[in-house]
């Protein structure tokens, strides 16, 4: 081979994804809503953007994974919930912050653990286990705060700081952490040995156990990625609630599952990338916050996100059927 | 590189692996009963037996797919225990499987080193390296391939040649191949057995599994032959005649395989194809008569089964007409042609015609269901009298009607897809490849029914690559090349080698 | 494989039908029942049973078609924001028109216009069921309210609309007989006619179903269609409840419904599935939701134990199909 | 219908201007942004018209920005609009998710105006009091018990958990209740979740565990109108039975008070008002005048058809309200109870 072959193929791989078409969404959303609102090409605008991009991004990450391994998580909108709950109640009870992230971060494994376990191990199909979950961690917190907001009473400034924190005062702390996970998990996607086995043992679970991979334990693994990167987004969020908020990601994973989707992930599995999902969010995260520039009302942006969303996928599977 | 290569090339001394008494059951079945083989470094054993003799189940056990009941497996004097496919290869043992076990998602290269990607210290894959050590490890085969290719995009017979790339990569002392030819055009099969040799000059054992007579006789050093399970005779290819090998698998002659009732037909032709072009076919026309079967001849990729589902209406078509019993059948429409009565029977049986969840009787009567149906409600006493008939009439194994189809085998399985054809009156049927992993005595009955078929004035259209099924049953054999028919000749004139060269023109 | 072995020979299962799935879910259903009973009597109360059944209605009204759509392996997550819009419709018609019978034919139509829709983005465009009805229920989520901002009340309170959910027919409430004359129908079209096999056929192998004359993709049109027009029948019986078409309505009805298919053991994945399993589905989760209040549990409850009862469901259908192939 | 609707507030409102806007003229905001907290309900798109009515009056760009009930969605909301500049913030809470938020608008220096419900650190609100007006329909609610339900008051309260200021709502209807029945008892108390047909399923299990109630209490129309459809469905007559509303929304309680025999009582809110009162209070906020925690708007229980004419018109789906009627009530300087002390 005259050059790198890794270089072609990789090459190739970006020709055959749909990221460059992506990308291009992106780009014409932006400059849409840049020639329509003066308000929306500023730095300080991208900047909040990008800060409230960042739930999404972490956990499209963590769903993205599951999708990739043949698999759905649709709990992670309650997981986002839950987790603010131990997280607030231990730093009102005198805990430190760093006490309470380890128990929300606990309470997330733990609800990742049964996702995996049920799906992978006894073999239930995903989408069924993780409506019960959701349905499940929801309601016990809705028991378990009767359906008040758990206030923070320590008032401790590194929790506020979390997500309301600012870079140079202009890039969100939970900009750069989705950031990091992004890339992170990119390299361990593409770089990885795991990374792999997550891609095979979606494209062809037979072939992977025939290559010798613990078909369970890899789908094991994803869901509890999964969970635990919710439950990261969940923390940010009741940072930036200073709350524990019983209805924080409601209807979250409706969003979440769309832009994986819409980032050219396949239902099927062992098809696309997270670079992918995180162009998903993005472009439905520019797509609210131009909506608002434009005072368009919510019925309006619900329907135009409804039709982008079917249009985009529609695209993209006509491109598939084509090549 | 070479250095490996060198330390694989071991002297052969002692057998590469020993097999004793190895049993295995499944429910209802004894699928295999203390059967013993010994392979030998750097030889080629052949091991023959009809579908259903526990070749495949004798080779997952080797693969670590299933766990044998009993006997033991010894590589030099240590025993060994094969859980599962990991530790077959730990253990330098490679099964290459008749479905081909890569990503097709995945790069050559990657697929290659699938089991275990070799890392740099941070653990971070090196793909620099798994491109640049495939591309030698293809150099070594001699076998010219795009290892940054996608496998999906590659032709089967080259995934195969993967496949055995991937034995090389983990050093395999033993390759097992399953029906490695099934799908390969003459040309393939050669540069397949030149690969084969290489790998015995390194001083690896290769198990070749096969039903091919003529294969066994060119590339195996000896022969281990299976029937129901037991071991027949193993012997030196040259203690063995055709016949003799013959009579070990199957304990019948092969003449009674192909059973004659019909002479030539002389009728009108029932289906006419003029111009037939679409994205793989290039102006296919031929006429198929009442009570004639015309034989499709073509290698790997000649089109045969793309002209099958072309003239049924399943895919589209470009240019040409399609033409039942006068009446022109519009294109890309099965609905039409079922009505005018043209049905396929399918290369890919689970894919695309098999409702594994779905009873006998659901499956059976899927075609003909209008058939038992009065103002849209279905007479189910009357649809599972039919499938009863049937199921009787083909001799077809199932507990019950009832029964999901994907218990079956698959020898049954193709005859309750035969079942769902001739439940409804057809004028024309085409076979594609419809011994396709069946078991000999099963293939023998689904000849003798296309036999009668024709016998009782359907036009039967065949698509095959197994010449001895073309010979024994076509009237007259058609043979594609590049999506083209380069020559039709009536059976009489026609020759393996003639046949050959038309396809390879 | 080419040797296939015959693991399943001597266990006969009505394939398709699944006859042992819903006989579990009877148990389930009466264990449910004899247990709230006890905690209170007044469960039996002719009205408590009544106002169970008219929750139900609802819901198996558009299971019916949502179990159509599963074994033919789609799905739509549109009923719950359909189903406000159809209600909508319905009443506005019928103040415009002054006649609650023009109203119930514009409310069951304009369902059926939307499962024609859902029914096109899937069939001809292409895009998974799944995702193309998620955005659906975002368009129609955000249209109701574009339709009509505030609810539309009974305006001229034609006696004829509030009768389509107050109504009895003898002892029995208008909205139940409704859903049991759907559901008896769904049930015989289901399990006895060409179309109901096609059903399965198609869930189980459309290129088969193709090969056979079938075409999948008109047949699943029309099934969206189907559960277009139950979503708009289920709307009409909720606005005639609420006596007003409340676009607010339905949120998260979708997720009901599909949890109760799936708890009759109709299978996610096509091909598989019953009526029956639905109906009793529908009923055991009504008669959780009606029991946590009966016996005054935490309301949040109504979340919790379905959640817990879908899985074990989901459990039991796999033991009992291991169960099958031993 | 909206333009029209407007240019009646307008009218309306530009008689009051004069009576209305402060001796001194007050240096006015530019732009003010309003992020509600769900724009789609009646409620607050009433709430908006009066605030557009307002503004439009002082010369004030008002822009508005709807949560859907999604706090995380309202501090991106507010978010923006701070990016964006605006003189003054104006949120209606979704709920208490948003005190980080009135940190930042402090840090950023944007004066912050809550609408309906209070968070902790607020500077201050604009809202009626939850609880008076719960209070308030429910000493009316007394009286009618007296007179025509026989001194019995049996309640069942379709309540909303989920919001602290509806539950204020029952707790006043039921202390205002007891001050004329001491009795007054509390049979069902159940989450209606604030819509109908939730609040219809609920109740309609209720009644039957313990059907022995005459007062249905909805802590907004909603839940009014889906606990009274409950009844009805039951097949019991309205005869002996009291419904009570809350919020006065939108034309939903003026249609149920002409229709439903039992339906008698709104305790009623005033959006339009509320929305008035917001901007003219966002104006003191931005002239930095002193302003006390809670700003009250008016509230009042309407008692039958006659009540409610007595502050609004309706002219096929248009509810006009009537601002010297509205403007003659006399809010309370300061509530009874708040959410921070319930």
């Amino acid at each position: 081979m005259p050059q790198s072959p890794s270089l072609s193929a990789m090459a190739k791989a970006l020709s055959r994804s749909n990221e460059a078409v992506l990308l291009l969404c992106l780009a014409l959303v932006i400059a849409f809503f840049s020639l329509a609102s003066s308000s929306f090409l500023t730095i300080l605008n991208i900047a909040n953007v990008f800060g409230q991009a960042s739930l999404a991004v972490i956990a499209g990450v963590g769903v993205g994974i599951v999708v990739l391994a043949g698999e759905i998580d649709i709990s992670i909108g309650s997981i986002v919930g839950a987790v603010g709950v131990p997280l607030v109640v231990i730093m009102n009870k005198g805990g430190s912050l760093e006490l309470g992230i380890a128990a929300a971060l606990a309470l997330a494994l733990m609800i990742g653990l049964v996702n995996g376990y049920l799906s992978a191990y006894l073999g239930i199909n995903s989408l069924i286990v993780t409506l019960g979950s959701m349905f499940v961690v929801r309601g016990f917190l809705y028991l378990y705060t009767a359906q008040r907001v758990i206030p923070d009473e320590q008032g401790l400034e590194s929790f506020y700081q979390i997500d309301n924190g600012r870079l140079w005062a202009t890039v969100p702390y939970p900009a750069l952490m989705a950031f990091a996970l992004l890339i992170s998990f990119m390299y361990v996607m593409r770089c990885r040995p795991f990374g792999r086995h997550i891609y095979a043992v979606g494209g062809n679970p037979d072939v992977a156990r025939l290559a010798g991979f613990d078909v369970k334990a890899v789908k094991f693994v994803c869901f509890i990625i999964s969970a635990l990167l919710a439950g990261v987004a969940g923390i940010l969020l009741s940072s930036r609630l200073g709350s524990a908020v019983h209805v924080a990601g409601l209807g979250f994973e409706f969003q979440v599952v769309a832009a994986v989707v819409l980032g050219g992930v396949s239902l099927a599995g062992g098809v696309g990338s997270l670079f992918g999902v995180a162009l998903g969010v993005l472009i439905l995260s520019f797509l609210s916050n131009g909506f608002g520039m434009l005072n368009l009302a919510t019925e309006w942006q619900l329907v135009v996100t409804g039709i982008v969303i079917i249009a985009t996928v529609a695209l993209d599977e006509f491109k598939r059927r084509r090549s | 590189m070479s250095a490996e290569f060198a330390q694989m090339a071991s002297p052969a001394a002692g057998p590469a692996l020993e097999m004793t008494g190895i049993s295995k059951r499944f429910p209802g079945v004894t699928a295999l009963e203390k059967v013993d083989l010994t392979l030998a470094p750097g030889k080629v054993h052949a091991l023959m037996g009809e579908n259903g003799a526990g070749k495949s189940t004798l080779i997952k056990i080797l693969a670590g797919v299933y766990r044998k009941d009993a006997g033991s497996i010894c590589i030099g004097d240590a025993e060994i225990d094969v859980r599962t496919p990991r530790d077959a290869l730990r253990l330098g043992i490679k099964v290459v499987f008749q479905e081909i076990a890569l990503i097709s998602e995945f790069t050559v290269a990657e697929n290659i080193f699938l089991e275990s990607y070799p890392t740099n210290r941070l653990g971070s894959i090196d793909w620099h390296g798994i491109h640049r050590d495939a591309a030698a490890l293809f150099a070594r085969i001699g076998f010219d391939v795009d290892v940054a290719a996608k496998v999906g995009d590659l032709p089967l017979s080259q995934q195969q040649m993967v496949e055995i790339a991937r034995a090389l990569a983990h050093r395999a002392k033993i390759v097992v191949m399953d029906e490695p030819t099934s799908s390969l055009t003459p040309r393939e099969v050669e540069l397949l057995f030149k690969v084969i040799r290489r790998l015995t000059d390194l001083g690896i054992a290769v198990l070749y599994v096969t039903h091919k007579l003529e294969e066994v006789f060119e590339i195996a050093d000896t022969v281990t032959v299976l029937r129901d399970g037991r071991r027949i005779s193993t012997k030196p290819i040259g203690e063995h005649t055709e016949d003799s090998l013959i009579q070990d698998m199957i304990g019948r002659r092969i003449d009674t395989l192909f059973p004659r009732s019909r002479n030539k037909a002389e009728s009108a032709p029932v289906l006419a194809v003029e111009g037939l072009s679409t994205a793989r076919l290039r102006g296919i026309s031929f006429e198929v008569r009442a009570g004639e079967i015309l034989g499709f001849f073509g290698l790997m990729g000649a089109g045969r089964t793309e002209l099958a589902k072309a003239i049924v209406g399943f895919d589209p078509i470009h240019a040409g007409r399609i033409v039942i019993d006068g009446k022109p059948l519009s294109p890309h429409d099965t609905r039409t042609g079922v009505g005018l009565g043209i049905g396929l029977l399918t290369e890919d049986r689970k894919a695309d015609s098999l409702m594994l969840e779905l009873s006998v009787s659901h499956n059976a009567s899927l075609a003909a269901l209008g058939e038992f149906t009065n103002a849209g409600f279905v007479n189910e006493s009357r649809e599972r009298g039919a499938v009863q008939g049937f199921v009787d009439r083909f001799r077809i194994k199932t507990p019950s009607l009832d029964q999901e189809v994907e218990y079956l085998s698959g020898g049954n399985q193709q005859k309750v897809l035969l079942a769902r054809w001739l439940m409804r009156g057809l004028k024309v049927i085409v076979v594609d490849e419809p011994t396709r992993g069946i078991d000999v005595g099963a293939k023998s009955e689904i000849f003798a029914v296309l036999d009668r078929l024709a016998g009782d004035g359907l036009a039967v259209v065949m698509m095959t690559s197994e010449m001895p099924e073309l010979l024994g049953l076509s009237d007259r054999i058609a043979v594609m090349a590049e999506g083209r028919i380069t020559t039709i000749v009536n059976r009489s004139e026609a020759t393996q080698e003639a046949l050959l060269n038309a396809a390879i023109a | 494989m080419p040797d296939t072995v015959q693991p399943a020979m001597g266990t006969p299962t009505r394939a398709g039908l699944r006859a042992n799935g819903p006989a579990v879910l009877f148990v389930l259903l009466a264990i449910l029942c004899l247990a709230i009973s006890l905690g209170s009597p007044r469960f039996y109360a002719a009205e408590n049973i009544a106002g169970i059944l008219r929750q139900c209605a609802l819901v198996l009204i558009i299971g019916s078609g949502m179990t159509f759509l599963l074994i033919a392996a789609e799905v739509d997550l549109s009923v719950g924001a359909a189903l406000a819009f159809a209600g909508v419709v319905a009443m506005d018609v019928t103040n415009q028109t002054g006649s609650a019978l023009l109203g119930a034919l514009a409310g069951i139509l304009f369902g059926g216009f939307v499962g024609l829709v859902n029914g096109i983005i899937v069939t001809r465009l292409k895009v998974k069921s799944l995702i193309a009805t998620i955005a659906t229920m975002m368009v129609l989520q955000g249209s109701v309210f574009l339709y009509s901002r505030q609810a539309i009340q009974n305006r001229d309170q034609l006696p004829a609309f509030s009768a389509i959910s107050t109504g009895y027919l003898g002892p029995v409430p208008m909205p139940v007989l409704i859903a049991a004359v759907t559901f008896a129908c769904a049930y015989v079209v289901l399990r006895h006619t060409l179309f109901g096999r096609y059903i399965y056929a198609v869930g189980a192998n459309p290129r088969a179903a193709r090969l056979s004359g079938l075409d999948p993709d008109r047949l699943k049109l029309f099934l969206f269609i189907i559960t277009g027009l139950l979503t708009g029948l289920s709307g009409l019986v909720l606005a005639s409840l609420m006596n007003a078409g409340q676009p607010t309505a339905g949120r998260g009805f979708e997720l009901t419904v599909i949890a109760a298919v799936i708890l009759g053991g109709t299978s996610l994945k096509g091909g598989r599935g019953t009526l029956l399993g639905t109906l009793l589905g529908v009923l055991i989760l009504q008669v959780i939701n009606n029991g946590i209040i009966i016996l005054g549990w935490d309301q949040e409850l109504q979340l919790v134990v379905p959640g817990f009862v879908i899985v074990l469901a989901a459990y039991l259908d796999i033991v009992r199909r291991r169960a099958d192939v031993r | 219908m909206m333009a029209r609707l407007l240019r009646l507030l307008s009218v309306g409102a530009a008689a009051l201007t004069v009576a209305m806007t402060p001796a001194h003229a007050a240096r006015m905001p530019r732009k003010i942004g309003y992020v509600t907290n769900y724009a789609t309900h009646e409620w607050y798109q009433n709430v908006i018209k009066g605030m557009k009515a307002r503004a439009a009056q002082l010369g004030i760009t008002l822009e508005v920005r709807d949560a859907n009930l999604d706090v995380n969605r309202e501090v991106s909301a507010a978010e923006d609009f701070m990016a964006e500049g605006v003189d003054v913030l104006i949120v209606t809470p979704v709920n208490e998710g948003i005190v980080p938020l009135v940190r930042r608008a402090k840090e950023e220096a944007i004066p912050l105006l809550l609408e309906g419900s209070p968070v902790k650190r607020m500077t201050t609100m604009v809202a009626t009091c939850d609880y008076d007006t719960g209070y308030l329909a429910g000493v009316e609610a007394g009286h009618y018990a007296q007179s025509h339900l026989g001194g019995t008051a049996k309640v069942m309260n379709v309540g909303l958990p989920l919001l602290s200021a509806t539950v204020l709502r029952a707790h006043g209807f039921m202390d205002g209740l007891r001050t004329v029945l001491p009795g007054a008892a509390l049979v069902n108390d159940i989450d209606g979740g604030g819509n109908p047909d939730t609040a219809l399923a609920a109740s309609s299990a209720a009644l039957a565990r313990n059907a022995d109630i005459n007062i249905i209490y909805g802590i907004n129309d909603s839940s009014a109108q889906g606990g009274l459809q409950a009844w009805k469905a039951s097949g019991r007559p309205q005869t002996n039975l009291l419904v009570v509303g809350t919020g006065g929304e939108g034309l939903g309680f003026i249609h149920a008070m002409n229709t439903e025999p039992a339906y008698k009582i709104e305790a009623a809110m005033f959006p339009e008002k509320e929305g008035f009162t917001a901007i003219d209070a966002a104006v003191r906020l931005f002239n930095k005048e002193k302003v006390p925690q809670q700003i009250v708007s008016p509230s009042a229980a309407i008692v039958g058809a006659a009540g409610w004419r007595k502050y609004y018109a309706v002219a096929g789906n248009v509810r006009t309200i009537k601002w010297d009627a509205v403007n003659r009530l006399t809010p309370p300087p300061q509530c009874m109870k708040t959410a921070d002390r319930s």
